[in-house]
């Protein structure tokens, strides 16, 4: 059972050349900043580590920070211009029964992140449904198609906030 | 062959008893397809499990819809999932109903106003004949529902054009 | 007897010949498919604890009628792909093949189609024909689990043809003869002389052989349990898996066909296992004709015990079908070739021995 | 001279008679042997995370109810605890108790339902029924108490909606009396009939690596062995105070982690839950549900991730807010959407009737997977 202190003095003399930013003071879930494009390597160490042992990844959430500059596209509703999009990794160790959790922030206009499906198989789903939902691509996802909407789907990614419903799809109208 | 057509228009002895006949043989076997989308569907679930039979009225889950008559749409229809709902009434043969069960499928239910992905209503893609309000309705709603239909199923006429019913 | 009686009546063999193979037909074996269909229902609803259909005529007695009225008014689709000849061809040919079978099967002294005497050999070649229909359905409809349920189907009623021929020929040996009417005369007298008891002559052969004919009339049971596609053996229709077998593709009166033929065909194979192991139409305990000997009661009390026995059988199939899940196509084959093959060969020779003693 | 055989791709499309709901599994099919398994979803995804960001905290939950429709308390609670935390609530010991008490007799319909269904998958129709006829039961106490069936938006956050029924009590310790000897029935039926045991020993066996690395929870993971249930390895609420232990698949049929072990293991659960249920009935304290509940819910800003062990494995709320009424986002760790992702290492080289006794051994729900 390994506290988050000391998981993060192990990454720290592990990795010297990845910085890092931890974040012991987050009231309810400490976490780690860990830049994008190291995300893979540093979660392959995390689970074959035998001190660390992660082998179960919980929960892969994506959140749009929505933190860029709003401005007015020609047909008057608002888009949102930079900003940030950021990828929780929530992973548990059933052996030492220890979580960790890792942040990962990416822009907001083309995020790509490397995908950890090799890792953790569950990650899989995860993956798409963050690529179906918010447009996040991952690099060597092995298919990263749309999971849950239509796969003919051209009207962008729903669960960005200045996401607009098409008024037809196939003949239906969608909005009530 | 001059007597039938001449006799046609409006109601006599042969073309009631015939027409009766056939309304009651059509309301009282409807089979129904064997389709439930979501939490509506365990609600028909229940009412044809013991508590509440469906079978008492002569309704029997047909796994095609082929050999079936009515179809109960329970549960959310999504876009996705509408063109399959429409697919499948083409399928069934030509006598078909529709019950729309659960609020959802009436108008979009409780994601009517932000449900991006969801049809506001079953009727957008398939012509309903009877509406189960409810969100699941309970077993005796969805019966009394089949009720309405047979009722509606009984004063049907080849003969009058707008069928009132009475 | 009929043909005599009937040609008598109305002078020229045609009409008489017509009527004697129709009569069956209409008299008895379409109303028992409407009643079975009711008797299904009912036997499913209250082993459920449910009450099975209730609100079409009293208790649900019009329910069937109803269903079959039902069928007559639905559009018959033939999807354009189908192989339309085929596609028409196979619910009458299953419903033929069932329904051929009753040509022969005595339902009482006087009342029997044709009383050829290659019964049981004519019956087997019959059921041969459902497979061809299910076939030609499989393949007609061109979907593909049609295709699978119709595959597996032929598979299984061939590889259960083998135990029923198996057991019937040992029957067969035993009696001397195939034609179904002696083999309800032989077993005259009280239900001792049963060929499940061994038959009817009294000797060390008779007790020798009980335990075998048991063994026999088990493994006929079950195996043309497997050739009507009952549960466990339903797979060509498995609606769990393959929506509904051979005739997903089929609607309106061409289903009904098919489902007419299913319990028509319930109904023949209950009555031949009936007639050579439990006495055909001899009632178990002797004649009340005999005792108030009133010579023309007797035919209708045969037909009385016949119904009864064939009905009871149609029974247990109903009971097996609510209770039993539903093996898998490479099981079902393993309990034919490794189980019930072997066992009615070794039943067959022992049995011959015993005749021979 | 080597046929050419061709693979047959079979579509059991959003409209079949045992794929619980709307699921579309692409099996490619060499004969009838499967070579690979594609499950397409989304034909009932309704947009449960865009309503979290529009609706405040309190009317989110009649939506965490629709998502898995077969547990609905098993998905309050999980919402509930999360937003409690992250509000500082501590509630009274009736309202644990009572949740409890809801999430166990919940569980049991829920399994009943896998059962069922599993049953009439593999072909067994009557045991589905006998499922039902005891789930009323069980339907009816939620109804007494909540006057809802099916989704009850019973539990609030800091409290409960309606106190217990007067005589809640007295009808749960009927149902369970009646319930020990239907449970023994259902077994004679279904658990021990040989032909059941054939068509699902050494059937889609999941050995216990491949299950953590594809992160499979609850009864399909405890068939494969491993004894892992958030009760009590990640308690939470009041689960500390009652004794009872997690059965673990043993492979009596077949090998450990085949289908009947999953199912077997359900079945053992259903007389775990019986248990809770009698202790926590009898050391149920007295007071007020409704008082905690707190008036303004404007929780700070931070994120929290609150699990619970739901009847199909482990649910989880990720729930973000930036201090306004309603919350920025909220993420679920649905477990049936991650227990279906085994789907095609499961089937590779079994039958087709073999694919619909290992889905009906996932037992999924399709409002939880397409949430």
């Amino acid at each position: 059972m390994k506290s988050f202190e000391e998981i993060s003095e192990l990454l720290k003399n592990n990795f010297s050349d990845i910085h890092f930013e931890f974040h012991p003071e987050a009231k309810f879930e400490p976490y780690i900043l860990v830049p994008a494009n190291k995300i893979d390597t540093v979660c392959l160490f995390l689970r074959d580590n035998n001190e660390l042992y992660f082998d179960s990844l919980i929960n892969l959430s994506a959140v749009d920070d929505f933190n860029g500059n709003k401005i007015k596209d020609d047909k008057g509703n608002e888009i949102m211009q930079g900003g940030t999009m950021s990828i929780y990794y929530h992973m548990e160790s059933i052996k030492f029964r220890h979580k960790l959790l890792i942040k990962v922030i990416l822009d907001r206009d083309n995020p790509s992140v490397n995908s950890v499906t090799s890792i953790w198989n569950c990650a899989n789903w995860h993956e798409r449904e963050a690529f179906d939902l918010f447009g996040i691509n991952f690099n060597n996802h092995p298919d990263l198609r749309r999971i849950l909407m239509p796969y003919d789907w051209e009207f962008g990614h729903p669960l960005r906030k200045d996401y607009q419903n098409p008024e037809f799809y196939q003949g239906m109208k969608v909005p009530y | 062959m001059g007597l039938l057509d001449k006799e046609f228009s409006e109601n006599n002895i042969l073309i009631t008893t015939t027409e009766n006949l056939f309304n009651w043989a059509r309301l009282s076997s409807l089979w129904q397809v064997g389709f439930g989308l979501a939490c509506c569907a365990i609600e028909m679930m229940a009412t044809s499990a013991s508590h509440y039979d469906f079978d008492r009225f002569g309704v029997i889950p047909r796994p095609s819809p082929r050999q079936s008559d009515v179809i109960i749409v329970s549960g959310t229809v999504t876009l996705k999932m509408a063109l399959r709902v429409k697919r499948l009434y083409e399928q069934m043969p030509d006598p078909k109903y529709v019950i729309s069960m659960g609020s959802c499928s009436n108008c979009g239910g409780p994601y009517w106003e932000h449900g991006y992905h969801v049809l506001k209503g079953v009727d957008r893609v398939i012509p309903v004949d009877v509406y189960v309000p409810g969100c699941p309705p309970r077993p005796e709603a969805l019966l009394e529902g089949l009720l309405k239909l047979q009722e509606k199923i009984r004063y049907e006429s080849i003969t009058k054009k707008n069928n009132e019913i009475v | 007897m009929m043909y005599d009686f009937l040609y008598e009546l109305t002078g020229s063999s045609i009409i008489a010949g017509t009527i004697i193979a129709l009569l069956p037909l209409f008299a008895f074996i379409l109303p028992f498919a409407l009643f079975a269909v009711l008797l299904e229902r009912k036997v499913a609803g209250h082993m459920q604890d449910r009450l099975g259909p209730m609100r079409v005529g009293y208790h649900g007695i019009l329910q069937t009628i109803a269903d079959i009225i039902k069928l007559i008014q639905k559009e018959d689709i033939i999807a354009r792909e189908n192989d339309k000849l085929f596609f028409n061809i196979a619910p009458v040919l299953t419903f033929v093949g069932s329904y051929a079978a009753f040509a022969v099967i005595p339902f009482s002294s006087i009342f029997l189609g044709a009383k050829i005497d290659l019964g049981i050999f004519y019956i087997i070649a019959v059921t041969g024909l459902v497979v061809a229909g299910i076939l030609m359905a499989g393949w007609a409809s061109n979907n593909k689990y049609s295709l699978l349920g119709a595959m597996r189907s032929a598979s299984q009623i061939i590889s259960y043809e083998i135990p029923t021929i198996l057991v019937v020929l040992s029957i067969v040996m035993m009696t001397g003869t195939m034609s179904l009417f002696d083999l309800s005369e032989n077993q005259t007298g009280s239900f001792w002389n049963w060929y499940i008891f061994g038959g009817p002559s009294i000797s060390i052969q008779k007790f020798l052989l009980i335990p075998f004919m048991f063994i026999g009339f088990i493994i006929i049971y079950i195996s043309t349990l497997a050739e009507v596609n009952r549960t466990p053996f339903d797979i060509p229709e498995a609606e769990s898996e393959l929506v509904s077998g051979y005739h997903t593709e089929y609607s309106g009166m061409k289903f009904a066909m098919f489902f007419l033929a299913e319990y028509a065909n319930m109904f023949a194979v209950s009555a031949i296992v009936a007639t050579m192991f439990f006495g055909g139409y001899q009632s178990p305990f002797g004649y009340l004709g005999n005792s108030l000997n009133l010579v023309w009661l007797i035919p209708i009390e045969q037909f009385f015990w016949f119904i009864f026995k064939g009905i009871f059988f149609v029974f247990v199939q109903m009971w097996l079908r609510w209770t039993l899940p539903r093996l898998r196509v490479d099981q079902l084959m393993a309990a034919s070739w490794k189980y019930l093959i072997p066992i009615a060969f070794v039943n067959l020779l022992i049995i011959g021995f015993i005749t021979l003693i | 001279m080597s046929v050419k055989t061709e693979e047959m791709v079979l579509n059991m499309g959003p409209q079949h008679p045992s794929t619980h709901g709307v699921l579309r599994l692409e099996l490619t099919l060499d004969g009838e042997i499967i070579t690979k398994v594609v499950p397409h979803i989304g034909y009932l995804h309704r947009c449960f995370e865009k309503h979290c960001e529009v609706m405040t905290y309190p009317q989110v939950i009649p939506y965490t109810d629709r998502m898995d429709y077969l547990a609905a308390m098993g998905n309050e609670f999980g919402y509930v605890i999360g937003v409690e935390k992250l509000l500082g609530i501590q509630v009274p010991e009736r309202v644990e108790y009572i949740r409890v008490i809801m999430a166990e007799l919940q569980r049991i319909a829920s399994h009943l339902v896998a059962i069922g269904t599993y049953g009439a998958d593999i072909g067994a129709f009557t045991p589905f029924l006998y499922c039902f006829r005891d789930r009323e039961r069980i339907l009816n106490l939620f109804e007494i108490t909540c006057g809802a069936r099916l989704l009850y938006n019973y539990i609030w956050i800091g409290g409960l909606s309606h106190d217990l029924h007067p005589d809640f009590i007295r009808l749960t310790k009927e149902f369970i009396r009646e319930f020990k000897p239907n449970l023994k029935e259902l077994n004679n039926i279904l658990t021990y009939n040989k032909i059941f045991i054939d068509r699902t020993a050494n059937v889609g066996i999941l050995p216990l690596e491949t299950a953590i690395n594809f992160g499979i929870t609850g009864p399909m993971l405890r068939a494969s062995g491993l004894r892992w249930d958030l009760r009590k390895d990640d308690t939470y609420s009041v689960y500390n105070k009652f004794d009872f232990e997690i059965p673990v698949g043993k492979g009596k049929m077949g090998t450990v982690g085949d289908s009947w072990d999953r199912y077997y293991v359900r079945v053992l659960e259903m007389e775990e839950s019986i248990k809770i249920i009698e202790q926590a009935i009898a050391q149920l304290p007295d007071g007020d549900v409704t008082s905690a509940i707190p008036k303004k819910i404007k929780p700070p800003v931070g994120h929290i991730y609150s699990r619970v062990e739901n009847p199909r494995g482990e649910l989880g709320y990720f729930i973000i807010s930036d201090g306004s009424t309603s919350p920025f986002r909220v993420k679920v760790r649905a477990p049936s959407f991650v227990n279906l992702q085994i789907m095609d290492e499961l089937c590779r080289g079994h039958l087709v009737a073999d694919v619909i006794a290992i889905l009906g051994s996932v037992d999924i729900v399709l409002g939880e997977v397409d949430r």
